[in-house]
């Protein structure tokens, strides 16, 4: 388990792998138009675990989703911002980043379970219910190592075979594969596969890969089936992965073996992480970063010690007092009065200010940035400085804690 | 089927304060509009539903009976324009326009009526097995798998076959073919509610029996029905329709089927109008109330519903 | 589990059923019927008509006869067809072959058309793809057949004169045997390519017309399970796996799609089933469906009984067979989550 | 099955030629459309497709092509027709039965008995003149072949003649078969016309002769011309099942052994009868081969004969209409039918089985005025331009158009509102009104007449109010299988009767078929006038006698009517120009065809 003290300083300057610019999704609603993520920039850099913490809708999971361009639009729209990647090939070259809110969806494709990859919150929901783990595992290989899969003389195999390789067969070739003269390359084709597949499958500690693969869904436990997720997420070993919220579904003695679990292949295969949690202290075993978000903002970030011993902004000092301490589980955020104002239509103000103890009249009118505090970033007008908002001192809201 | 298919419908409000159900009727509403083709279905309804209403206005009514096409025997197999028949007379110089107009009222009342008779006798067998349960549930819904086990139409075909064509048979023929699906719904959905936890609250309450049956299951159980009805307003015509084809239809009435099946043969000899313009109507009318029943289904229907 | 119990109970209950109809078929026959209409003529003379009545046992109490019935079902004899001239379990065979057929490439039409539009509308959920689709198989459902039928005719067979009506061209039906009665499976048994091809050619119209009403019921059902499937995590999940949205659609949402609307291949058959009646009429087929009208007409109850009874048993076989398919399909359901 | 082995033993070598000649060319078609969308829905029928060999273009493209528009003179060079060498017959119903025994005058098994049996004479094709069948001689006065007191007709029966099993005709097989009629006697079947006259048969020599128990004028042209009358194959009958009392025989009602000119060599129920020509008829042989299809739908039968895959449809004037002026298509219409549609009136009413909107007293009909005012109300010319397409004309009671005693001269009906109100006045129902319901048998004529019928009273008087309860032919039937009537009125077409002495019996006399069912007693001003005039012409052998009785009881039943005779139909044929030498009898049963004179 990486305890953030032990988290080497080198990560701080490592080389970057995500960087999010001023990111703007938007959903289309009756009222109106919804900011549901609304100018989020962030970093991730090589091999750290970032971790994106938040209430219920703050917009946490859109972000993520974003990554992937996998939100639903219509409604959604991606209404600005970029998201760069650097992939290992790119930073090994030095190469460019790709924007992948710009690229075409081909590209997408490529990226998708391969460079970056993906667990979702319930294992139940994520995993196809009617088909049989190996064939849901075995297809990121299809999609992402075909070519290793006909293996070098690729010229000697024939095109049907080329085609099982990549997924590309329709039913009647299907049943051509079944007969002389494909029938041996496309079982080789099948045993490499299933190989590749109990390979995934054992690094994730699953006791009997092989007997596993034939089995469905409904027939395995809450936490083999997440195990299964983290296999197939991890099956091509991509520079990101992004896990929101793995263990919410799972109860709590699960939970902390798939933690380490991730935590553990992580450290292995040098993955960055984006960790989405509204578990303050999952969160600060897990991650060497945390970014606060709130309505669609994010309102803190820092190193993990820094942010939790000293939180700045009035809402993470909130979440701070809900857990109480570290060693207490289930951080839950209720300590907060009243809950995450609609997005719809926002006026420029602190969107916190319909909750914050301190909010003044400027909070209302004024939208504060994320403002450099230390080695920290907060977005509150109570770190702002009045001259450069052209205000008096003395309308600044007043934080109290530690001075500034 | 049935019981696979777990009737797992959001109902329609009926608890809480006066305005959260008209504010959720509101959205049901806004919801269903949202749907052009329901949208589309709805205009049709009106349309036909006027034009049934406004016949008398439309139309010279025929004496002594105005359900009777009147037959001008010196007209017959005049063109659509003819001054008098703007869509021509069949070959018993019956008008077109007047068979159309009191054909939407003939079919009013036939989809009515059944629709009537038969939602309330399914509520009333739905009710008793789904509520009482245990003994009486058995054998009622073993009555009700023997209803279903013949196909409508055969069952209507063999029902109007005994009893001759008059309006008043095919109503009764119809009728006993329709009311099962209702009684099956109404049980599946009482069968449903009644493991909903306010159910069991309103008992701890010490509500009546009758009363958590009238406050509670009932209204909960109607969006299906609705449903269901709605699609059985098209399928009772189509049905009524396709039996005066086979040749079971009160003679001279002014409904569609009939006309159509009168007017079939001519049409090849080029006078079309004859059954063109009713086989329209029937079209017109099963497709208007299926794309609402269908539209209705996509909103009331959770499996549907937007995340 | 409670599909396996709740099938046993469904095979437990299946005679009652068919008992139960039985009844009501024969008390069609008898209350409100007249079962020897068919041998009457208006000018009898009484006596005559009692002669025929007591030929036909009807003087007995009605649950004599109705046992006399039972027990002839039971043993193959359900008495003699009026309206073809032959013992009604002849010519119940003589004609299921065609009516099996005829219901079986209309299914196919169905299945196909229904799974292909309910595919399409429910990928492009709400947008104009979608309504288009929908308007076209409800279309399907509301159109009303011996109208549709009528205009295929009028344009195929008077004006392009590309097809004819009936079942087959007697003289290549001749040139081969039958054993089947469907013609298709005669053909090939027969190897012969050109009565294979006639069968096809006498039965696409009867059989697009016949499908193109059940689709509806298939498209609706394919719709909505898919627009269902679409929301589910796992196919984000695999999407997120890099599959392309085709292999999304088709390997993942369709095949699960397909499963809630094998439910409604039963009540599409049902469809079928009586849709024939009007479709063999119009289309000259040599099958049930005319056969009972026929009956209807002339009053033949002895056709009339046999046929609502065995169409009914049918109809309940065919739906027992998708519950099991269902429940076979559906692990979910298996498993009773 | 076994009907279908039957025929793959069938097809005449020349037919299967040209299957394969026309199957060639399918096929190519099919391979085109099988990758088409509309499948298969392209390959034309091969029968369609015959003429295609030559040129396909014109045939596929328009009905008819093969006659130039408006071209509808039978001469056709025959290469140019569909299913050269087969005549298509489109019926609307299917037989019950093909045993002579057991078929019902006007039953769809008539039609084929009249094709494959033969009777000792037969009505000619030029019109009501009987020519020698098996008998080689026509009997008559003059001939000596009936008996001075007319009781005993002697047939000399043909030599030579083969049956379809090639057995012999012999007197013994004439008098078997008529014999076995008369035993069976079966109810549905129309044995009693024979037993009502026949008192004896017997074999003398070559000769069959009968006796019978009652002069009677009517027996040659109305009884042994009759279906029932048919020769059948005694060696066939005896083989399978024999003749009982009563009993059903179940190989006769599906097979058929005759002398005819044409052989039965399939039934395939549901879907067609096929005759084939006869090799050793002892007559003119058929010219072509003959398949009647079965085709329930009458619109699918109109759009069959412009699609010219029908030679000929059963077809009611209702559909001229729609067929006039189609390609290719001609409308026969020739002498009158001598079954007019007529309404019958109930005078045996029982009140409490009316249907309850009824609201006439059970003697309605038991008033001459009020019988005399539907006749007078009646709209004929309505009727007969709508439902009969102007192919029809008023009848005097009881003669209609062709019968003997006909005459221009005999007073008919025609509307006359002043008249009729006069009479309904005298009745005394002209100020409260009534309502009636009239069963008629639904579709076709009859329910024209009913609405007409309908539409007239409510013309005439608002407060007349008719209800036409139109249902299928089983329930119509049924209806009348009650006794007493449970209705005031019906309408029907009478049977087709040869003869004045056999409708008159039936149709007028107090005592006969009708009167008795619906107490015409009652309704006569003088029954037993009536009576003894029908009586006396029944017997009366002097042809002008005869004529005269008859003309006199239509005077009388002008003034007293027991029916009301809406319009008689003529004989009404729609069938290819192509067809030649088309001959039509009303004579003959329905659809008054003999295939064996046709050709094309």
């Amino acid at each position: 388990m990486t305890a953030p003290a032990a988290s080497p300083p080198s990560r701080a300057t490592a080389p970057l792998v995500v960087s999010v610019q001023d990111l703007r999704v938007h959903f289309k609603v009756k009222a109106g138009m919804a900011h549901a993520v609304d100018g989020v920039s962030f970093d991730v850099r090589d091999g750290e675990t970032l971790g994106l913490v938040g209430e219920t809708g703050c917009g946490k999971t859109v972000t993520a989703r974003s990554f992937l361009r996998l939100v639903k639009s219509p409604p959604g729209i991606y209404a600005g911002g970029k998201i760069d990647f650097w992939s290992r090939d790119t930073r090994r070259s030095g190469g460019e980043p790709v924007d992948l809110l710009g690229i075409s969806d081909r590209e997408m494709l490529a990226i998708r379970g391969d460079r970056i990859a993906m667990i979702f919150q319930d294992p139940a929901k994520a995993l196809n219910p009617a088909m049989s783990i190996g064939d849901q595992v075995a297809e990121v290989f299809y999609q992402h190592r075909s070519d290793d899969l006909i293996g070098e003389r690729s010229d000697r195999v024939p095109t049907l075979v080329r085609r099982a390789s990549r997924q590309l067969t329709t039913g009647p070739e299907r049943l051509a594969l079944r007969l002389p003269p494909w029938r041996r390359q496309s079982r080789a084709l099948r045993r490499r596969v299933d190989a590749l597949v109990a390979g995934a499958l054992a690094e994730t500690q699953i006791a009997n890969p092989r007997k596993i693969m034939d089995r469905y869904p409904h027939e395995l436990s809450g936490g083999m089936k997440q195990r299964v997720m983290i296999a197939q997420a991890l099956a091509c070993n991509p520079d990101l992965l992004i896990a929101d919220e793995p263990t919410t579904a799972l109860d709590v003695t699960i939970q902390a073996r798939i933690l380490e679990l991730i935590a553990d292949l992580q450290e292995r295969h040098g993955t960055s992480v984006l960790y989405i949690s509204h578990d303050l202290s999952l969160v600060r075993q897990m991650c060497d970063r945390v970014a606060v978000m709130y309505a669609g903002r994010i309102v803190e970030t820092g190193d993990t010690p820094a942010v939790f011993s000293d939180p700045l902004h009035p809402y993470t000092r909130g979440l701070m007092a809900a857990v109480p301490s570290a060693t207490q589980k289930r951080g839950e955020l209720q300590a907060i009065e009243g809950n995450v104002p609609e997005m719809v239509n926002p006026t420029p103000s602190c969107r916190f200010h319909t909750r914050c103890r301190f909010a003044v009249d400027l909070c209302r009118r004024v939208d504060p940035e994320l403002l450099d505090v230390g080695d920290q970033g907060v977005a509150c007008l109570a770190y702002a400085s009045a001259a450069e908002l052209g205000v008096p001192e003395s309308s600044l809201p007043l934080v109290e804690g530690p001075n500034r | 089927m049935v019981e696979l298919s777990a009737p797992g419908r959001i109902p329609l409000p009926t608890h809480g304060p006066f305005a959260v159900r008209v504010r959720r009727l509101a959205e049901v509403a806004r919801e269903v509009l949202r749907n052009p083709t329901t949208v589309a279905g709805l205009v049709i309804i009106v349309a036909l539903l006027t034009m049934a209403f406004l016949a008398p206005v439309l139309t010279e009514p025929n004496t002594p009976d105005p359900y009777q096409m009147p037959r001008d025997w010196t007209m017959r197999d005049a063109p659509p324009g003819t001054p008098g028949h703007p869509l021509g007379t069949t070959s018993t110089g019956g008008d077109v326009f007047y068979g159309v107009v009191w054909g939407a009222r003939t079919s009013l009342q036939l989809s009515v009526i059944v629709v009537g008779i038969t939602v309330t006798v399914g509520i009333i067998v739905g009710s008793l097995a789904g509520f009482i349960g245990g003994k009486l549930d058995e054998i009622l819904m073993r009555v009700v798998d023997v209803f279903l086990a013949i196909p409508e139409l055969i069952f209507a075909l063999a029902i109007a076959a005994v009893l001759g064509p008059s309006f008043s048979n095919i109503i009764f023929a119809l009728s006993v073919v329709f009311w099962v699906k209702y009684a099956r719904i109404i049980r599946g959905q009482i069968i449903h509610i009644k493991q909903n936890d306010y159910v069991d609250a309103a008992r701890v309450t010490g509500d009546s029996r009758f009363s958590i049956y009238r406050k509670d299951v009932l209204p909960n159980s109607i969006t299906p029905v609705m449903v269901q009805a709605t699609m059985d307003m098209g399928g009772i015509v189509l049905t009524a329709a396709t039996l005066s084809f086979i040749g079971l239809a009160e003679a001279g009435l002014a409904e569609w089927g009939v006309l159509v099946s009168d007017g079939q043969a001519g049409i090849s000899a080029g006078k079309w109008w004859a059954s063109t313009f009713p086989g329209l109507m029937v079209f017109l009318w099963a497709l208007a109330f299926n794309l609402v029943g269908d539209g209705l289904r996509d909103v009331l229907d959770p499996r549907t519903e937007r995340r | 589990m409670q599909i396996r119990e709740y099938i046993l109970r469904r095979l437990m209950i299946f005679p009652l059923i068919i008992i139960g109809t039985s009844i009501i078929v024969f008390t069609l026959s008898r209350v409100g019927g007249n079962p020897i209409a068919i041998y009457l003529e208006h000018e009898m003379t009484p006596a005559e008509v009692a002669e025929i009545e007591e030929r036909y046992g009807l003087n007995d109490p009605l649950p004599v006869q109705y046992l006399a019935w039972a027990g002839g079902v039971l043993t193959g004899d359900m008495g003699w067809s009026g309206v073809s001239a032959q013992p009604v379990t002849e010519a119940l065979l003589d004609r299921v072959g065609a009516t099996l057929e005829l219901a079986l490439f209309a299914a196919v039409v169905a299945v196909t058309l229904g799974i292909g539009l309910g595919t399409f509308g429910g990928a492009r959920r709400d947008r104009l793809p979608d309504h288009l689709t929908r308007v076209f198989s409800i279309s399907g459902a509301s159109m009303p057949i011996f109208w549709f039928a009528i205009l295929l005719l009028i344009l195929f067979w008077v004006n392009l004169g590309w097809v004819s009506i009936g079942r087959s061209d007697p003289t290549i039906f001749a040139s081969i045997a039958h054993p089947t009665g469907l013609y298709t499976v005669d053909a090939i048994l027969a190897g012969s390519l050109t009565a294979f091809l006639d069968a096809l050619a006498y039965m696409a119209l009867p059989a697009i017309t016949l499908g193109f009403g059940a689709t509806a019921i298939i498209a609706r059902m394919m719709r909505s399970s898919l627009v269902e499937e679409l929301n589910e995590d796992y196919v984000d999940a695999a999407r997120a796996k890099g599959l392309p949205e085709k292999l999304v659609l088709r390997r993942h949402a369709r095949r699960n799609a397909l499963i809630p609307t094998v439910t409604v291949i039963g009540l599409g058959f049902g469809f079928l089933l009586q849709g024939t009646v009007v479709v063999e009429i119009i289309f000259r087929w040599p099958g049930l469906g005319r056969w009972m009208a026929d009956a209807v007409l002339r009053g033949d109850q002895a056709t009339i009984m046999a046929y609502v009874l065995f169409t009914s048993v049918l109809f309940l076989a065919v739906n027992l067979i998708v519950d099991v398919m269902y429940a076979y399909l559906d692990r979910r359901v298996v498993l009773g989550a | 099955m076994k009907v279908q082995q039957t025929i793959a033993l069938a097809p005449a070598e020349e037919e299967t030629m040209r299957a394969s000649k026309q199957w060639r060319f399918g096929q190519i078609r099919v391979v085109l459309v099988v990758l088409a969308l509309l499948a298969a829905a392209c390959t034309a029928d091969p029968a369609t497709d015959t003429t295609g060999s030559d040129d396909t273009t014109p045939d596929t493209t328009e009905p008819g092509a093969t006659t130039a528009p408006g071209d509808t003179t039978p001469e056709e060079p025959t290469g140019d027709v569909n299913n050269p060498g087969l005549y298509v017959h489109a019926a609307d119903d299917e037989p019950l039965s093909l045993d002579p025994a057991q078929v019902a005058a006007g039953e769809a098994g008539e039609t084929v008995i009249t094709q494959v049996y033969e009777r000792l004479v037969e009505i000619g094709p030029g019109g009501p003149d009987l020519i020698p069948g098996l008998a080689s001689e026509v009997p008559t006065v003059e001939n000596g072949l009936i008996s001075e007191d007319g009781l005993t007709y002697t047939f000399p029966i043909r030599e030579g003649v083969v049956f379809h099993d090639g057995s012999e005709l012999t007197p013994d097989v004439v008098k078997f078969s008529w014999d076995r009629a008369l035993t069976m006697a079966l109810p549905e079947g129309n044995s009693s016309i024979l037993s009502d006259l026949v008192a004896s048969t017997a074999v003398d020599g070559n000769n069959f002769v009968v006796i019978l128990n009652d002069r009677n004028a009517a027996f040659l042209n109305s009884v042994v011309t009759a279906a029932v009358a048919s020769i059948v194959s005694q060696e066939a009958v005896e083989a399978n099942g024999g003749a009982e009392a009563g009993v059903v025989n179940e190989f006769m009602t599906s097979n058929m052994v005759g002398t005819g000119p044409y052989t039965l060599t399939a039934w395939n129920r549901g879907e067609n009868i096929q005759l084939e020509i006869f090799g050793d008829y002892w007559g003119e042989p058929a010219h072509l081969d003959v398949r009647i299809d079965q085709v329930a739908d009458a619109d699918v039968r109109a759009l069959g004969l412009q699609a010219g895959d029908y030679d000929s449809i059963e077809t009611d004037p209702t559909f001229v209409t729609d067929l006039e002026g189609a390609d290719g298509v001609t409308i026969f219409s020739g002498e009158f039918l001598l079954e007019p549609v007529h309404m019958g009136m109930n005078m045996n009413i029982q009140a409490d089985l009316l249907p309850p909107e009824d609201t006439i007293p059970p003697d309605f009909f038991h008033d001459v005025n009020v019988r005399r005012g539907f006749n007078l109300a009646f709209d004929y010319e309505a009727f007969i331009e709508g439902g009969l397409a102007g192919l029809g004309g008023v009848v005097p009671h009881y003669l209609p158009q062709g019968m003997l005693g006909y005459d221009e001269s005999l007073p008919v009906f025609e509307r006359d509102l002043a008249a009729a109100e006069a009479a309904f006045t005298e009745a005394g129902y002209w100020e409260e009104g009534f309502t009636m319901t009239v069963l008629v048998e639904e579709g076709g004529v009859f329910e024209t007449a009913g609405l007409v019928l309908a539409d007239s009273m409510a013309e005439l008087n608002p407060a007349f109010n008719i209800q036409v309860l139109a249902v299928v032919e089983a329930q119509f039937d049924s209806a009348h299988a009650a006794d007493p009537f449970p209705y005031a009125a019906w309408v029907k077409n009478s049977d087709p009767f040869a003869d004045p002495a056999a409708s008159f019996a039936a149709y007028i006399h107090p005592d006969g078929e009708w009167g008795s069912v619906h107490g015409f007693s009652e309704a006569y001003a003088d029954p037993d006038q009536i009576a003894s005039l029908i009586d006396e012409a029944a017997v009366e052998l002097d042809t002008d006698r005869r004529v005269e009785i008859y003309q006199e009881l239509a005077d009388l039943l002008y003034e007293d009517p027991v029916w009301l005779i809406p319009g008689n139909e003529r004989a009404l044929m729609a069938h290819r120009s192509w067809v030649q030498n088309f001959e039509m009898n009303p004579l003959w049963p329905r659809p008054s065809l003999k295939f064996a004179y046709l050709d094309k």
